[in-house]
Order: C-alpha cells, then structure tokens, then sequence
C-alpha cells in the first residue's frame, strides 16, 4: 500500500490489548493528537510478538517498528512482557549485524492510563524515524561479493598426528556393544583420505573402522535426536559434546539413553582450504599426518601444508578441545586454553569492520550466491523442527518461494533467532554450505549479545534454561527504553 | 470605567509573544491567585501579579503592560516558586517589562531611572557605586530624598566611599553596553 | 470468502477528519471484500439492522467494521453477527476513531490510514475461522479486599443473595475512613450511626468470613478459578479467646503509641481496640511499642487477660482462599501535605488535616468532641479552613480534583459554628464544587445561615507569629481574586482539605490482581463511563475510591454495583471461556517441550497421541497470550485469531510493495 | 580547594563588614580564594530586567575572567550577584542565547560539546561552606561558642531560587544557615519570614517598599523573642540594619533594635578570630548589648564547670 508520499514513512506498531492499546485508547479519547505515520497492530500481549514479526517488517521495507506492552510487572497475563522485555533487547542488539540500524526498533511500556505518554512515544519515536528518513532499500543497496578471508592465529597448538589412546577408545566402545548398547556414532574413512563421513558402529568389525583425527569434522550429536528412545552411543570431540549437553538441557534426548565416549582433541580441517592448496580436480591419494604437518599425495605430486594454515577457523579459538560431559574418557585430555580476548570468528570481525550499508550489501551479494539447499539447517544439532521447518509449509506462511535476497537471508535470520541462546557454536552450518556463504555469523551475534546481556554460553551446563525460554523480574543488564 | 469588548480588544499575538519569549504556557493558570498570596510588592501594585496573568490570557495587552506593578515587581519569585500550575510567574513579569519598555509603556519612571542610574555607573566604571547610583538618580528625578534619612548613619559608618573603584577593562565593558545599544537600535 | 464492510461516520466523530465514503470505496478494491458502505452510526439499532441485512443480501461470511476502538465496541458487533447466522468471531474491527479521527488533523492522512486499518482488518479476518466456547466451573465465592463503606456495602449484598464472602481488611477493624468521621453531608447525620449495624451485619452474616488485620499475599488463577493466598498478620492475641473487655489496654503501662485511627492526634496503649464499634472487637497489640515483645519485660497484659488471649511469639500466618471473583474496594489516603514547606511542612502544631479535625469533632474521639487547638488547648476563635490542598495542584504531581473536599469543609464549618457559636469560620477556595443532591443547598446554608466566610483564592503562606499577649497567631496570607487584593487572616487554628490518593500499596496490589492504575495510585476501569465497575481483568470489579475519588453516597452504589456483577457472573451453572486461545497442530508439533517452559498459566501439558508425544493446550485454562505461539519455532502451536499467518499477513500488507 | 572570588560590588561599599569577614573566615576553613582580576559589576537587578543578554554578557565577562585563575569553580558572598552569574551560565547552556550573548563580547565565550557556553559553575559561600567543608567542620573549629542566644535566620528570596537554578537548600524553608548557627551555639528560633523578600534595591527610589517589608520581618523576629536576625545577603542586611529606624518608623512599630549579622561576622565571633575580621563597628544597630550578654553566660558557664570539676575533684 502507498504511503502519503513525502509525508509518511512506515511505521508498524505491534500493541498489546490491554495496556498499550489501551494507552493508545487513552490518547484518542483525550484527542491527543499525533503524528499520522504509525499502524498499530492489536496483539493479545507483548509476549505474542516473535521477534521474527519485527525482522519481517523491517526486511520488507519498514522504516521503524515499535512494540509496546504492559509495564514490568503490571502484564495481564503475569509474565508475557518479561519474556518479551528478553527477546526484544536481544533483536536491538542484534539488528546491526544485518545493517538495520537499531533505532529503527524499540519498545517500550504503556500502561491504559497513560495516554499522554502514548503520545509523547508516538511523537517522538515518529520523529526519530524522520530523522532517520526512509530506510534504505534492498534493491537500492551495492552488493557487496567480498568476503572474510583472515586467518586467524589458534590460541593453542594443533597437531594431526595419530592418537595413541585410538586402540583404547575401540575397545570401549566394543565393551559397551557386548554389553547391550544398540550402536554407537562415529566416523570412519571417506571416499579418499581427507574425507571422513559418519558411521553406526554396531559389529566390532566396524569399531574397529572407526577413524579419530583432523579429518573428523562432523557433529555427530545432530543425529541423536532421531534414535531417542534407543539406547545408543556417540564419539564427540569438545565442541560436539557442548551440543549433547544443549540436546541434554532442552530434553530433546534423555541422559540414561545415551553413552557419550570422549578424547582429547587437537583440531580439525577445513576442506575448502586444503583443497585450496592442491591442483584443481587432481585425485587425493593419500594423507599422513605428523605432529602438525599433513603431508598429502595427490595426483602423483606430494604437498605439505600445516595446521597452522588448513585449521578450521573455530579450532583455532577453541577453548573446550576435552568433551565438557561423557561417560568414558580415554587417553589425556588436551591442555585447555585461556579464553581469547577476541572471540569472534573471521566472519563476525569482517562485518563488524563494515558501516551499516556495506552490511547490507554484504548480506545482499552472500544471498544472491545461496542455493536456499538448507544443507545449513540439515548439519545444525540444535534444529529442533526437522521435517518440521517452517520454510517448507505454508502454515504458517513465514518464507514464500521467492527466490529473492530478502527471502533468503529472513530463513537466515529464522535459523538464527530459533539458535538465540541454545547455539553452541560448532559452526557446523557454515562448513556444511557448498556455497560457502559464512552465515554462522548471524548466530556468533545473537551468542555474543547473549553473553552480554546474558552472561550465559549454551551447552555448558545440561541443567541451565536457555535464556529466552525463561525471565528475572528484575533485569539489571537491561535498561529500560524510555520514549516518554 | 470603560467597558472592555473582548471580542475586539482580543491581542492573540500579543498572548503568543509572552508565551514565546517568557517560554511559558500561560492557558494552565487557572487563577488562583496563589502568586498574589504571596506576592511583597503587592501592598503596592495598582494591578495584582494574577490579574495581569489574566490580561495575559486574555490577551488585553494595555492591561498588562500599562501599570506599575511590573516595575515595583521585586523579582524574589515566591510567585514562580508556589505556582500549582509550574508556571514561572516572576519570568513573564520580566518579559512584560521588556515589553513595556521596548513599547514604550514604561509606567513608573523613577524606577526605569533608577536602573538607568544603576547601569550609567557600570557603563562607564565597569561597576555600581552606590552613591553614584544615588546622585544621579536623585538628579534625574528630584526624587529618592527618603534615602537621606539613612545618609548620615552610611557615611558615620563609612559605608559609601566618596571615591567610585574603577577596573581595567572599563572600555570592554563599555563596548558591551555600546553593542547592546546598536542591536537594540 | 465474502467479506462485508461498514465505515461509521460516528455522528462526526469520525466523519470530521476522515472522507468515510472514500474509505468504504477503496475497501471495495480489497480481496474478498464483496461489500462496503459509510454508516452514520454503526452501534445504533439502525446501524446494526443495516449489517444484519447486508449480511443476507450479500451472503457475506465476515465483517469488518471500521469504527471506534474494539475495547468498546467488540462484543456490541459479535453480537450483531451473531444475529444474522454468523459466527460471533467471524467480525474484525479497525479502529479508525481513537487511533485515527481523534489523534490527526490532516483529512487526506486519516483517510489513507483509515483505509489501511480496514485492510489490517480485512487481512485478518481472511484467516478467522469459527470458535466455538467451552465451559467450565466457577467457585461461587467473592474476595473483597478492604472493609470501608464501599467494601462493606460490596460484601453484604453479596452474602445477602447467598454467596459467600471472603473480606480482607489490612487494619485490625474494618469501617474504613468513614469510621473516623464525625458527621456526614449533606444531612449531618452521625457517621458512625449510620456505618455501625452495618459493621455489625458483617460480623454476624454466616456467608461472610471477615479477615482483619490481614493482606492479600498473591492471587493466581483466573475468572472462576482464583486462588487467593492472605497473610494474617500477628496481632499477638488469640482472637478465638479475646472477648474486647478492654482490661489489657486499661492496664498497659506503654502509653506513648500514636493513635492512628485518631490521626495521630492523640496516644494510645501498645495493645489496643481501636475504637468502641471496633468490628471485630479485638485487642491488637503493636510490636514496635510493646515493650515485652521488644525488651521481653512487662508481660502486664498477659497477666490481666481474663481468657488468657495474648501470645507474644505469635508469627504472620498464611490461609489459602478459592473465589471465582474479586472486588477491589481499598480506597485512598490523603495526599502528603507535608511538601507544602509554605504551610509549615507539618512543623506548625495547629495546623491540621481535616481528617484530623474530623476526630477532634467526634464525640467519640479523644478529646470528646470539644474543640481545642494542639498546641496550648486554647478554643480557637478564628478557624481558616484551605481547600485543594494536594489537589488540581501540578507542581506536586497532583493534577485532579479530590472531589469531596468542597462538601466536607462546608459541613465541618458548619460544625465548628455549632460547636463554637462565637467563632469565624474562613475557607479559601478556588471553585466550589457541589453537583449532588442537595449539594449546592447546603454549601448556601454554610454561607447562607452559618455566615462562614467564603474567599475566592489559594493561600501562598501560613506565618506563625506570637501575638502580645504570648499566645501564638497564624497569620494566613492569601488572596482575594474577586477582590483583586492580597488578604490575611489571624487565625488560632487551620484546618487543610488535603486531597486523597490511591491507598498506600494499591499499586502493588494491582500489579497482584493484574489490572492498570495510574500515577496517583487509582485503579483503573475497564471503560470510564460504561463499564466503570470492571476492570480488563474478567472476574476483577471495583468499589468506592480506589478507582477514583468519590463520596459515601457513590462509594456505597459502587459496592452495590460491583455485588451485582458478581452476581450475574455467578448466575450461569457455568462459565465459558474466550475461544481465542491457542490450538497446537499436532502434524508439526515435534514435543521439543519449549511452550509447556514458557506457558504462564500451566496450560499445557504432554499428551501421547498414537505413541507419539504431542503438547496440548488446556482449553479452559488458556487465557490465550501467545507467549507459546512466539516460542514454538515450528509454529505448531497458534493462538486463535493471532496466528502468525494472520499477523504475517497484517505485516506484508503494511509493508510489501 | 581552590575558589574564584568573586567579592561584588556592594564589598567595597555597604557592605565591607561582610566582605572582611568571609575572606577571614574562608581563610580559617582553609579555603583558597584567588580574587578575579578586574571583575566587573554582574549587572544586578538593573541589567536582568533591562534585557537577559546584556546580564548574560555582564556575568559572561566575569566567568571568562574567573577562568583564567585555574579554580575549580567561582564563589561569591552576594546572592544576587551567584544568582545572576549562575543564572547566565544557565541560560547560555543553550547555543541560541550564547550567540547573542557572544554578539556583545569582545570575544565569544568557549563553546562545550551541545554548543552551548563552556563556563565555569558558581555557588554563593554559603553553599560551598555547607557543601564542600561542611557543617561538621565548621563546627569542630568553634572556641567561642554563642551560648544559646536565640537568632532567627534570615534568607532572603535569592539564595535557593528560582529552584531548578540555584539547586541549593529549600526553596521554602532552606536550613543551611540554621545548621550552622546550631553549630556556633546558637539557638535557631523558628521562622516562618526566612525567605520573605526584604524589598530588595526598591528603597532608592520608594523608601517605603522596604520599610514595610523588612518592618513586618523584623517584627516577627522580635515577637518570636529573637535577639538578633542573620543574614548572608548585602541588600538584605541594609534594608534590615541600616534602615531599622526607618523600617519601624513606616510600619508604625517602635525601633526593634535588633542587631543584624551577616552569618560570617558570628563565625569569625565563634572561632575567636580577631576583631578586623568582624568588622562589628560598621553594623548600624548596636550589637554589643548583645556580645556582652555572650560574654556573661560564658562567664557564669565556665565557673559552673569549674565548680563541677572541683566538687567531682574532692569527692574522689
């Protein structure tokens, strides 16, 4: 629909029915007057509004979007506005990261009594957006097709020599076959020496194919989901087990079910970059790993390479190489390193370097690259919908099948918001992309917001709640957003 | 008395410009007659602090401006200060006194001499002198013999030094005055 | 679909700044919509008829009405398609009143926006479906919190149709602020008298269980199904065994204790009735002057209790009440006069509140009904009464009119004539409000009969000064407006009509009972002229001055008014509920369990269908938020008519193209 | 800490008595007064009525000056003049009126981050004794307490108004000055006058404006049974002290004979500071009466300490 042209911008307001809209009420009926550009829409509580609601509007071309609901405390359904006074901050925070400047969104409370404060919040929200001026459009912005390419420096010795506990760990796993267990998750050997792919181990002939080095790039707990009400085991490294845990505390599986085996772990590749390094199309041979040297044959020609340049890029900052639960332990663990004082992984520091427009230019020219394959979905442990995904039904109708930009980052954005505060972090979703495309950025921001906001990581502790799942009365890292 | 015909003596503009310069909205007074209450300089006023407001409102600009209440006005601003409606009481009695002065309305002229007086000296020492200030306004306006009866006991305690102090930068004062003279003009 | 429209003009309400005409004419160019016409009045009987009509003639399955907010209109409208065959939910509103023609001036902007609102309603209401109500059971029983006139009144004619009464009272007898007043407008009538036996009908109707001395900890539940938890505070006597013989306050030696149902006028005993009439008449002992329970000595009331009622290590205790229904009735306090440093801040003994005045008056109150002045017990000659103290005063916050002050100061002027016929009664008003029966008349005879002095002004300062002969004077300083003149008063004694609040803690009781109040601690009600009883709240109504300030007479209709609805609330067998809640699909819900976490109401539960975990949504128990809607990232579970396709679909109508 | 002085001009005139004594008192209270260099008048009353740019420029001139001796803030003992140069600091914060008030300097004033003038913040010498030393601290320097006299404290309209300017004390009923005359020793009578307005400079040209007003102030203070008035403000203690006489002569009373004192003249009497540092002789209503009725009670309270100690000596 048109706006006034020249007069009005969009702005969408989402009001919950019974103090804002109320408030708003209020306003009305003191003829209160106020800026003409707000559309409110009536919602039964503040709590109802998905943060999704908002990143819709403003991908679609909102100048500003406003939530308002009961003040803290004063909710009519006791703790909707608490729930949302959570996931409101987050997706301020958030905002940038995709070049949406922050004050295009706020919220804030209105009670039914206070109309003239739902003025004063019209007018000067109204006034803020003006002096924003029109958001800029999708269509209007440069595309951008750079991308990160830093290498960044591990924070602890990689290496992808042979493990001395591997014949320890085969024989645990086979201990626990005999002893009832249906099967148990690991890796074996590939379609050439650089590629591993998953395995069921459930014979002792197939323990014993089970393979553990840099090649073991698969998060395994992704497949737990799917065997809950059986009995079985899997082989994680750190990072893998942070999923477990998450899968743990969210009672998407149940401990007595699962076997969780663990070994120290010294890193693993990224195949885009060895591959990088080897003649085009020339066939892997062999792969021999040394301390931190690999030493691959392919095409009849020897290359070496280090871990220092193959690594993948969460490797290299890892602070948890040592499985955080299991239920056997074999070998010594890796040593543990201080936390890093810059945790953000290339692609976050390559979008944090940019100014808002670039960002969008950014998303706009990653976007136009991405097949919408969902492979990112598929290899993310937390994805809780499955066949289930709101991307593929129209009920409800969050993704069309456009295939446009803004399509394709808001199922981005989808994964995202749903990931808040349960991602660990195994970056699983941007190794599986066959386009490369380096979406696990979008979740580092949500995770990095909710450290702030929070002081919370996921899968560190299987009796934690996710942070959006629950709420304090008092929350003293959020300020309140006055308006008025 | 002469009868008043709202409809025509009706000065919305005038109205406006004290709300403007005094930046206040005078529609909240609701006459309560507080800042008379309380007002020092009410014994004196030929027209009280709240019926001027009223004027104000009413926008009757002779009312308001042609009296002598603005200049015995002691500016102290117990009227600002005790306004249930916030109203800074004391600042549109200033703004009207401007006004008055720019319209040449000035209703009590031995006070305009005496601030004339009061600033003369400044001008040209750079500060008061009290009995600069005395002289001159005497001079000016055969007035101000009530102070006389005080003289004796100010010179025995030597409280009016027959000598004005003079600074430095009395030129750069003087260029203020002379500055504010050509923007007014 | 078939999708009918009606835009109201509302008289010109609407019509003035929004070209309703041209809003029915682009809303003929949306999809679905088969018909739309401008109306003068949608609600009226004519209009309504007309949408009845139109729905036959057009066969139209849905209906849009552009008019004033849904809050007022909503169910008058369900009702009218219901009428004519519909489902009652299949009726969107858009609020092109209070969200439109009231807040804009511009014709060509509201008209447009108008428009939009209309095309948010139509979007939404492509993707209604019928709902059909469930019924549940209701606790026949009501809580009344607070025992002044209002709450009283509310608690008899509830316990008088037979449904049973649970009263919760913070002091330790109930009769609120009315029980301190000595007369009453416009009649003068003795309070007391007229509040006594009905204190009395409290303490003996069985339907009634009177709580004193007690707070309403939490309220959870809803409409029908309230769980109410109450802190009984400890007064450190067994009330089982106190009979009120007074024994124990005659022989207390602690004598310093303000007297607060005397305003602190006068001192009374650490364990104390705070007045003859007292319902319950019991004793109460306050811990922070009892000097047994402070210093572990005396004990002399414990060895005087001829029934052995005192327990000094008694602790608060909480009880647990089920209600289907709640009314508020916990009045006001007087504003706090104290900022006024013009009038002594409170430092100036004869300066007093006409609360305080109004126990002096009593003849039950500590000084007998005589009039003495605090300070020297003089008789005061010269009395100047100040109204609008901490009322329509915005410098304090304070910006409303307290309502009742203008009639009890002309009583109390009137009384301090009769107790003081050689005396001169000033009051200093700013307007004297007196719309009532009898009202005016009687504020006349103040003026009229009694010659009380009547000046047109606020006062700016009260000075204390010591007059020659040592006694100490109050020269008030005011103003005469119709005079034009600054006047003063030497007075012996001022008392200020200091305006009333919210009672202390209202706002944490609202925050309890889940409804809106404003900054002055009014509880706020549903619609302020049609439903001023309700709160938004189903199953909360209001009684006497906590919702605003009002007299006995009102107060006492309120209380009424509110049993009343009770009453109808209470006459279906059943409730039925909202349908509007939220319906899980069991095809996608995969039991991840996060709606179950969120869910503020404990409303849904895990459910085994065909082996497989599913959650499902307790119907009744549904209050319909949609936090869990919000949660559930497949979107299995939608809140009826909030779906997040019908909320999606508001979105892209905003904000595509 | 380190204070630029700003004296006033009535310190070189009427009021050289209150002049000498806070600059002995400040100095007890090791407070650091740098004098302004060639200060000049802030423009009183005169100029804020005449127009609010020239004040501004009158009191801009002054802070800019003030800068330049590295203090943390100006003080002056005249209310008028902190209250003007606080009120032209105020009014400059906006860009708007700095700018005008710019057009009449020789050189603009310094802008701040907003644009508006960057000037230094003044406080009167009241509120930098009772906010920066501290009553406490004041009161552990007393060697000569004022044994009980009874004072009313008189405040005069300016010292706490307007409100959101001066930021200091009540505006009804500030206390400031009664804490310290507590901490002397004295007994602080309640008052209900303490900021009636005195009538200001109105007596040059209408003697009987002030007559009246500070007639009925000093008639209160005398029917509450006050022995002397305390001020901390020049024009008040003129049209209180130097013209008593004329007070009671035009609000028809007999003469009080109330002595006045500036609250710094009876510091300096509490600490024993010398007799240049009062200046008693320059008050018009003769205050001696008064010390000597001090000096009794002191006498007599001592030899009943004395006493006390001897008698509390031979029972032991």
């Amino acid at each position: 629909m048109s706006v006034l042209a020249g007069k009005e911008l969009r702005i969408v307001g989402f009001l919950c029915n019974w103090c804002s809209y109320g408030g708003a009420d209020t306003a009305g009926t003191a003829r209160a007057v106020q800026p003409t550009d707000l559309r409110i829409i009536r919602v039964p509580c503040s709590g109802r509004v998905n943060p999704l609601f908002v990143l819709k509007a403003l991908i679609n071309g909102a100048d500003g979007v406003l939530v308002s609901g009961c003040h803290p405390r004063d909710c009519h359904y006791s703790a909707g506005n608490y729930y949302a006074r959570r996931r409101l901050e987050l997706l301020k925070e958030f905002l940038p990261v995709i070049g949406i400047n922050p004050d295009r969104f706020e919220y804030t409370w209105v009670s039914a009594s206070e109309g003239q404060r739902w003025k004063d919040v019209v007018t000067n929200f109204t006034n803020r957006i003006h002096a924003l001026g029109p958001a800029p459009r999708w269509e209007d912005v440069p595309a951008r097709y750079d991308r990160p390419e830093e290498l960044i420096e591990s924070i602890r010795p990689l290496g992808c020599g042979e493990h001395p506990a591997l014949p320890e760990l085969k024989q645990a796993i086979k201990d626990a076959l005999a002893e009832g267990l249906e099967g148990v998750l690991g890796w074996k050997n590939g379609f050439d020496a650089v590629h591993a792919e998953p395995v069921l181990m459930t014979t002792p002939e197939e323990v014993d194919s089970l393979i553990w080095g840099p090649f073991n790039v698969h998060n395994l707990a992704v497949y737990l989901p799917k065997y809950k009400g059986r009995k079985i085991g899997v082989v994680v490294k750190g990072c893998d087990s942070k999923g477990v845990v998450e899968l743990l505390a969210e009672n998407l599986i149940s401990r007595e079910e699962v076997k969780i085996f663990g070994m120290g772990c010294n890193g693993t590749v990224s195949l885009p970059r060895i591959l990088a390094k080897l003649p085009e199309g020339a066939k892997i041979e062999s792969c021999v790993g040394r301390g931190n040297k690999l030493t691959i044959t392919a095409g009849g020609q020897e290359y070496e390479m280090t871990m220092a340049e193959v690594a993948q890029d969460k490797c290299r900052l890892c602070t948890k190489p040592n499985a955080v639960v299991s239920d056997v332990f074999v070998g010594n663990p890796t040593t543990e390193p201080e936390a890093p004082a810059d945790g953000r992984l290339p692609g976050l520091r390559f979008l944090d370097a940019l100014s808002l427009e670039e960002r969008m230019g950014y998303w706009k020219g990653q976007m136009e690259r991405c097949i919408a394959c969902h492979a990112c979905r598929g290899a993310c442990p937390m994805c809780v919908c499955r066949d289930h995904c709101v991307s593929d039904t129209r009920d409800p109708a969050w993704v069309t099948q456009e295939d446009t930009v803004q399509q394709k980052l808001f199922f981005q954005l989808i994964h995202a918001q749903h990931l808040a505060g349960r991602c660990t972090g195994c970056t699983e979703c941007e190794r599986a992309c066959p386009m490369d495309i380096p979406v696990f950025a979008l979740k580092q921001q949500f995770g990095r917001m909710i450290q702030k906001i929070f002081s919370y990581g996921a899968g560190l502790d299987v009796n934690a709640t996710p942070p959006l799942l629950t709420y304090q009365v008092e929350e003293p890292t959020i300020k309140e957003h006055d308006l008025a | 008395m002469n009868i008043t015909r709202l409809d025509k003596a009706k000065d919305l503009k005038f109205k406006h410009q004290v709300e403007e310069e005094s930046g206040q909205n005078l529609s909240t007074c609701y006459q309560c007659g507080k800042c008379t209450a309380g007002c020092p300089g009410a014994q004196v006023y030929d027209r009280q602090v709240s019926q001027i407001m009223h004027a104000v409102q009413m926008g009757l600009k002779d009312e308001a401006l042609k009296n002598r209440s603005l200049w015995l006005c002691l500016s102290c601003s117990t009227c600002s200060a005790r306004c249930p409606n916030n109203i800074d009481v004391a600042a549109v009695m200033e703004t009207l006194r401007m006004m008055a002065r720019r319209e040449g309305l000035v209703q009590d002229r031995p006070i305009e001499s005496f601030w004339k007086a009061f600033l003369d000296t400044v001008h040209v020492t750079g500060r008061s002198y009290e009995l600069g200030v005395m002289a001159d306004y005497m001079g000016r306006t055969l007035r101000g013999w009530g102070n006389l009866e005080i003289a004796p006991m100010a010179l025995r305690k030597n409280k009016m030094p027959f000598i004005p102090s003079v600074i430095h930068g009395r030129e750069e004062v003087a260029r203020i005055f002379k500055r504010y003279a050509e923007k007014r003009s | 679909m078939k999708i009918g429209v009606f835009v109201c003009h509302c008289g010109s309400n609407i019509e003035a700044t929004v070209d309703t005409a041209t809003v029915a004419k682009i809303a003929l160019t949306y999809p679905d919509v088969v018909f739309a016409e401008d109306t003068m009045y949608t609600c009226s009987e004519p209009g309504q008829e007309n949408i009845v009509q139109a729905i036959k003639k057009h066969g139209l399955d849905g209906v849009v009405v552009a008019s004033c907010s849904p809050r007022m209109h909503e169910p008058t409208f369900r009702r009218t398609v219901e009428r004519a065959g519909l489902n009652r939910y299949m009726f969107e509103m858009a609020n092109i009143r209070e969200h439109v023609s009231w807040i804009g001036r511009d014709r060509e902007a509201n008209t447009n926006k108008a428009a939009e609102l209309v095309r948010l309603a139509v979007e939404k209401l492509r993707r209604n479906t019928p709902l059909y109500a469930k019924q549940f059971d209701v606790t026949k029983r009501v809580l009344v919190i607070g025992g002044g006139v209002a709450g009283i009144q509310a608690a008899l004619d509830a316990a008088d149709s037979g449904i049973g009464v649970v009263m919760v009272e913070r002091e330790s007898t109930i009769g609120g602020k009315m029980a301190k007043l000595d007369k009453t407008f416009p009649t003068i009538d003795c309070s007391s008298c007229v509040l006594a036996p009905k204190m009395v009908d409290v303490a003996q109707n069985p339907n009634i269980t009177l709580y004193a001395h007690s707070e309403v900890e939490s309220i959870s539940g809803f409409v029908g199904n309230f769980t109410v938890k109450i802190r009984k505070r400890a007064t450190y006597v067994d009330w089982d065994k106190c009979t009120g013989c007074g024994t124990c306050t005659e022989k207390c030696p602690t004598k310093n204790v303000p007297d607060a149902f005397n305003e602190d006028i006068s001192n009374c005993r650490a364990i104390n009735i705070p007045f003859p009439q007292a319902i319950p008449k019991k004793a109460t002992i306050n811990p922070d002057y009892c000097r047994k329970i402070k210093e572990g000595k005396c004990g002399v009331c414990a060895k005087v209790c001829p029934t052995g009622a005192i327990v000094y290590d008694m602790v608060d205790e909480i009880v647990e009440e089920k209600v289907g229904a709640i009314i508020a009735a916990t009045g006001y306090d007087l504003v706090d006069w104290t900022v006024y440093k013009e009038y002594g801040g409170g430092a100036y003994p004869d300066v007093i509140t006409s609360l305080q005045y109004e126990r002096m008056m009593s003849a039950s109150g500590p000084t007998g009904g005589h009039i003495h002045r605090p300070s020297d017990g003089m008789e005061p000659k010269n009395i100047v009464f100040i109204q609008c103290v901490g009322s329509r005063d915005c410098s304090i916050g304070r910006p409303y009119c307290s309502g009742f002050c203008c009639m009890y100061t002309a009583k109390q002027a009137i009384m301090t004539k009769d107790h003081l016929p050689d005396s001169e009664a000033f009051v200093f008003y700013m307007d004297i409000r007196a719309p009532g029966k009898m009202y005016d008349e009687f504020t006349r005879r103040a003026q009229e009969e009694y010659g009380v002095e009547y000046i047109r002004g606020r006062v700016s300062a009260i000075q204390p000064t010591v007059r020659p002969d040592g006694k100490v004077g109050y020269i008030v300083r005011g103003a005469d407006t119709l005079l034009g003149a600054p006047v003063e008063v030497d007075a012996d004694m001022v008392v200020l009509a200091v305006g009333v609040e919210g009672s202390k803690g209202a706002g944490n009781l609202a925050e309890k009972l889940r409804i809106s109040y404003d900054h002055f601690g009014f509880f706020m009600e549903s619609h302020v002229k049609l439903r001023p009883v309700e709160t938004n709240t189903a199953g909360v109504y209001l009684a006497g001055v906590c919702q605003g300030p009002k007299d006995i007479p009102a107060s006492v209709a309120q209380g009424s008014a509110a049993a009343a609805k009770v009453m109808a609330l209470f006459s279906k067998p059943k409730l039925e509920n909202d349908p509007q809640v939220s319906v899980v699909d069991i095809k996608r819900c995969v039991a991840c369990g996060k709606c179950i976490q969120v869910c503020p109401y404990q409303a849904i539960e895990e459910v085994e269908i065909r082996g497989q975990k599913k959650a499902h949504v307790i119907e009744t128990v549904c209050q319909g938020c949609g936090v869990c809607t919000a949660t559930c990232p497949q979107g299995a579970i939608q809140v009826a008519h909030f779906t997040d396709n019908q909320l999606l679909a508001e979105v892209n109508a905003l904000c595509l193209s | 800490m380190k204070y630029a002085y700003y004296p006033g001009c009535s310190g070189h005139g009427t009021s050289v008595e209150y002049e000498a004594s806070t600059r002995a008192v400040c100095n007890a209270l090791n407070m650091d007064l740098v004098e302004i260099e060639d200060w000049n008048c802030c423009g009183s009353t005169p100029a804020h009525s005449v127009s609010h740019e020239l004040s501004g420029a009158l009191a801009a001139r002054n802070l800019m000056q003030a800068a330049k001796t590295g203090a943390d803030c100006v003080i002056s003992p005249c209310p008028s003049c902190s209250s003007n140069l606080k009120m032209a600091r105020y009014r400059m914060q906006k860009p708007a009126f700095k700018a005008k008030v710019d057009e009449l300097l020789d050189a603009p004033t310094p802008a701040n981050a907003d644009g508006g003038a960057d000037l230094m913040e003044t406080y009167s010498v009241l509120q930098a004794i009772v906010e920066n030393v501290g009553v406490e601290n004041v009161a552990s320097r007393v060697t000569y307490p004022l044994e009980g006299i009874k004072v009313v404290t008189y405040y005069g309209c300016l010292l706490s108004r307007p409100a959101h300017v001066a930021k200091f004390d009540d505006p009804e009923n500030p206390v400031s000055l009664d804490n310290i005359m507590k901490a002397l020793g004295a007994e602080v009578l309640p008052f209900a006058l303490k900021t009636e307005c005195c009538g200001a400079a109105m007596g040059i040209p209408d003697v009987n404006i002030p007559g009246s007003l500070s007639g009925r102030i000093l008639d209160t203070a005398k029917a509450v049974g006050a022995e002397a008035v305390v001020t901390a403000c020049p024009l008040c203690h003129m049209n209180l002290d130097l013209r008593q006489r004329q007070a009671a002569r035009i609000s028809k009373k007999s003469f009080f004979g109330l002595p006045v004192f500036y609250y710094t003249q009876l510091i300096a009497l509490a600490f024993g500071l010398p007799k240049n540092a009062m200046r008693l002789d320059k008050l018009a209503v003769n205050p001696y009466p008064l010390l000597d009725k001090i000096a009794e009670r002191r006498k007599a309270r001592v030899s009943a300490e004395l006493e006390a100690m001897k008698a509390a000596g031979a029972a032991s």
